[in-house]
């Protein structure tokens, strides 16, 4: 499954691909795909003090038609596979995935010898950009996902990284 | 009107002593460490329910009937693979909205043909406790109207609870 | 061909079948509902759950005692701690382990918290389940503040692994007594200003009164607890019912509503948030000195037997049933998760309604999804 | 007087042509635009249920009258709108209370097309 987004297109620009990728970094509008924990720390990322809207992030569409970010925020089971691969068909070219939090990255704390239910990570239905790790990640991880999905589209990061005191 | 457990012994004694058409206790041995009395009233601080009744599998609808008169609601049905017994146990728990009153009554199959009246005319409530139960024992419940897999995939046909379960 | 539902009289118009399906704002997570509807009216609405089955009670056959608590914080995520408290107190139940008043203290006053936080997660979700996105943000606002204190003292935001068999993680300093108290004495002028911007709203009113009438009866053979419950008239609170913790020395009511409908069950929940501050304060006035966590044996092996400890949940009554056969793993872990019965009941209770009343009964219903599915 | 003419005929080919360009210009844009390779994992782009769920059944049915009134009403209104743009345009010209009183009495006899449907009970949106 590679990851990069092969946008060959019948009439391209250099210039204009730069601006693209710049307005699509600062308008990534995602889906609301909330399926456990994680979700009520996306709306917390969402709500006023961790403010998801500061990256232009806050649109949260529900039809994935509309959505160009899927943020896999939970588990996702063996039942609910083939809803989560439809949801990602119908989303349009190009779109991203951000894995977030230890059920999505590989299965989390619900993987042990004998388990039935559950997918041990979601890059096992697509592709998946970013991952965040955390169970449920801090709503500032979610944010830095995001910055790191802007750095993935655009090649530059716009805020710089803040390394903590020595 | 609120029921004493006292009243609940005594309509649970004659339906153990006589069971529905004379039944007697289930055909192989009891197993040894089942409690001697069949309704035994325990200590809530010590187990978390005041009443609990040991029934023939045919005699759980009577019981829900009773549970039911006495104003009863249905909590849980829980059901336990005692795979060195040979023998499935299903617990029916119950409260009461405004009496105070746990009781827990508990019936045992055989694990070769596990299977055990349903309740869900009684409770409809225990529709889903019954068919969740089938899902993760195959827990065979006579009469419910629709066992298909509940928490399992729709194909599912394991049952990832039962002891000798493998993946 | 057309999925005509034999249970429609024949002559009226044809129905459809209409999936609520798991990806769908109002369902709060992944629930899907297959409704067969007549045009706008729902003719029955079954919910079909499962997509977020993620083997709790099998984990707990195959992980000690102690590694199955952080299970408890991440069933019903939103009310962590009680499910923590129940899983905890069913543990010391078998293997009769004393917990020092502290402790129970710090319990109550970290349930009650998390109760309060719960609750403005389900009114922003129920807000915007009926069209109205803005009071998310000043619920959240009020969380967030809560949310702090709970994590100087647990470490985590959200799915807590504070309980411990015999006691609590660790203490709570003087910062955390002082920070409560003033996040009490700002929240109530906000209960008020939450009461008159959204609960005399006419919109709001409309939307919820006379909607989705829930008789005790039907709750009772449904076996649905919590605001449900209470929101038809039955004064049933775990709390008061099987007293657990210190709850028998606090004074505090338990709101009730006759009514029965969407709006009833709104201003119960409404009601417990103050009567949570009042449990908070209190507990805050008689904490007492002392150690938070009692002796333990080094080794878990409760005596074999089954023990059952229940508690009042955000969203209702949640039972721990614990079968223990006498090993260091348990047997059988039975959990009796509160939404499993307040959803059972939503067939029945949203039949002949409208689309959108029926999904005003269903968020009124405060479901969880992973608490259904476990 | 034909230059004249042939003047208008090309306003009103420009017109067609800028109208015909608005309709079918985004399906071009987008043709040269869209990324031709697109990643599929169960190729269900084409449906058009978004639940993740597949659709049961069909929803050509018999619907209820109720929803066919509803679209009455729709109509009704916007057919008014469509008269009164012309109106706005020369509304403020010189202004004589005349105008101002033909405009109250032809949006007060639409109007009553709000007052035949709340007694027929389409906004009571009852089940027939």
């Amino acid at each position: 499954m590679e990851t990069t987004v092969d946008t060959s297109r019948i009439v391209q620009f250099a210039k204009l691909d730069e601006l693209l990728a710049l307005s699509r970094a600062n308008s990534l509008w995602p889906l609301t795909f909330g399926l456990a924990c994680c979700a009520i720390e996306m709306m917390a990322a969402g709500g006023p003090r961790f403010d998801i809207s500061r990256f232009g992030a806050e649109v949260f569409r529900p039809s994935p038609r509309q959505a160009d970010l899927m943020i896999v925020a939970g588990t996702v089971n063996r039942k609910m596979a083939p809803a989560v691969k439809t949801l990602y068909d119908q989303m349009l070219e190009p779109k991203w995935v951000i894995a977030m939090g230890n059920c999505a990255i590989s299965g989390g704390p619900f993987v042990f010898p004998g388990q039935y239910a559950v997918v041990e990570g979601v890059d096992k239905l697509f592709p998946v950009d970013v991952f965040i790790p955390g169970c449920p990640p801090r709503p500032e991880a979610l944010l830095e996902g995001i910055m790191a999905l802007e750095e993935k589209l655009t090649g530059k990061r716009r805020w710089p990284v803040v390394t903590p005191p020595k | 009107m609120n029921p004493t457990l006292d009243q609940l012994c005594d309509q649970f004694g004659r339906l153990v002593a006589t069971g529905p058409s004379g039944s007697r206790p289930p055909s192989n041995p009891p197993a040894p460490d089942a409690p001697p009395a069949p309704i035994q009233r325990t200590e809530h601080a010590a187990k978390g329910y005041d009443l609990e009744v040991t029934v023939a599998p045919t005699a759980v609808v009577m019981a829900a009937e009773i549970m039911d008169r006495a104003g009863f609601a249905l909590d849980a049905i829980t059901g336990v693979d005692w795979i060195a017994q040979e023998q499935m146990e299903v617990v029916y728990d119950y409260f009461h909205p405004t009496a105070p009153g746990r009781v827990a009554v508990r019936t045992r199959v055989p694990r070769a043909r596990p299977e055990v009246p349903t309740i869900a005319a009684v409770y409809p409530g225990a529709n889903w406790h019954e068919r969740e139960t089938h899902d993760f024992f195959g827990l065979v419940f006579a009469g419910h109207p629709d066992l298909s897999p509940f928490l399992l995939p729709e194909d599912a046909t394991f049952h990832p609870l039962r002891k000798d379960y493998q993946p | 061909m057309n999925a005509v539902d034999p249970t429609v009289r024949p002559g009226v118009n044809e129905t459809f079948v209409l999936n609520l399906g798991p990806q769908h704002p109002a369902a709060h997570g992944v629930l899907r509902v297959k409704m067969t509807m007549d045009g706008e009216y729902v003719m029955r609405a079954e919910p079909v759950i499962g997509y977020i089955h993620r083997m709790h009670e099998k984990m707990g056959e195959n992980r000690t005692w102690a590694q199955f608590l952080p299970n408890t914080g991440r069933i019903d995520y939103l009310s962590a701690l009680h499910y923590n408290h129940a899983y905890v107190a069913a543990v010391e139940r078998a293997l009769k382990i004393e917990v020092p008043r502290r402790a129970e203290f710090l319990r109550v006053i970290t349930s009650e918290m998390n109760r309060i936080s719960s609750h403005l997660v389900w009114w922003s979700a129920y807000l915007i389940d009926l069209g109205g996105l803005t009071p998310l943000l000043y619920a959240f606002d009020d969380r967030e503040k809560l949310l702090d204190l709970l994590e100087a003292v647990t470490g985590s935001r959200l799915t807590y692994t504070y309980f411990r068999f015999g006691g609590v993680y660790n203490d709570v300093d003087e910062a955390f007594v002082r920070g409560t108290r003033q996040f009490v004495r700002e929240f109530r002028p906000r209960l008020k200003m939450y009461r008159d911007l959204v609960t005399t709203n006419i919109i709001l009113r409309k939307r919820l009164e006379a909607i989705g009438p829930i008789s005790a009866e039907l709750c009772r053979k449904y076996g649905a607890t919590g605001p449900v419950l209470r929101g038809a008239g039955v004064a049933y609170d775990v709390r008061r019912a099987e007293p657990y913790s210190v709850y028998p020395e606090l004074e505090f009511e338990i709101p009730t509503r006759r009514e029965g409908d969407s709006m009833a069950r709104y201003l119960v929940h409404m009601a417990e948030l103050e009567q949570s501050l009042r449990i908070i304060e209190q507990g805050l006035d008689k904490l007492p000195e002392g150690p938070v966590m009692g002796k333990v044996p080094r080794v878990l092996r409760p005596p074999a037997g089954d023990y059952c400890f229940a508690v009042e949940a955000a969203r209702g009554r949640f039972m721990v049933r614990l079968v223990s056969d006498g090993k260091d793993v348990p047997y059988r872990v039975k959990l009796r998760t509160p939404s499993f019965s307040n959803l059972s009941l939503f067939e029945e209770a949203s039949r002949g309604m409208i689309l959108p009343d029926a999904l005003a009964l269903m968020g009124s219903l405060d479901l969880v999804i992973p608490d259904i599915d476990r | 007087m034909n230059e004249t003419f042939s003047g208008d005929l090309i306003y009103i080919a420009a017109f067609c042509l800028g109208g015909l360009a608005f309709a079918l210009g985004p399906f071009i844009v987008v043709h040269l635009l869209m990324s031709r390779r697109t990643r599929q994992t169960e190729n269900k782009t084409g449906q058009y249920i978004e639940c993740g769920m597949e659709p049961i059944g069909d929803a050509w049915i018999r619907y209820s009258a109720i929803y066919y009134l509803y679209a009455l009403v729709f109509v009704a209104f916007a057919v008014d709108v469509l008269y009164l743009v012309p109106v706005a345009l020369v509304y403020n010209r010189q202004f004589v209370y005349r105008d101002f009183v033909e405009l109250v009495l032809f949006v007060g006899i639409l109007s009553l097309v709000i007052v035949y449907a709340w007694k027929k009970g389409v906004f009571e949106w009852k089940r027939r």
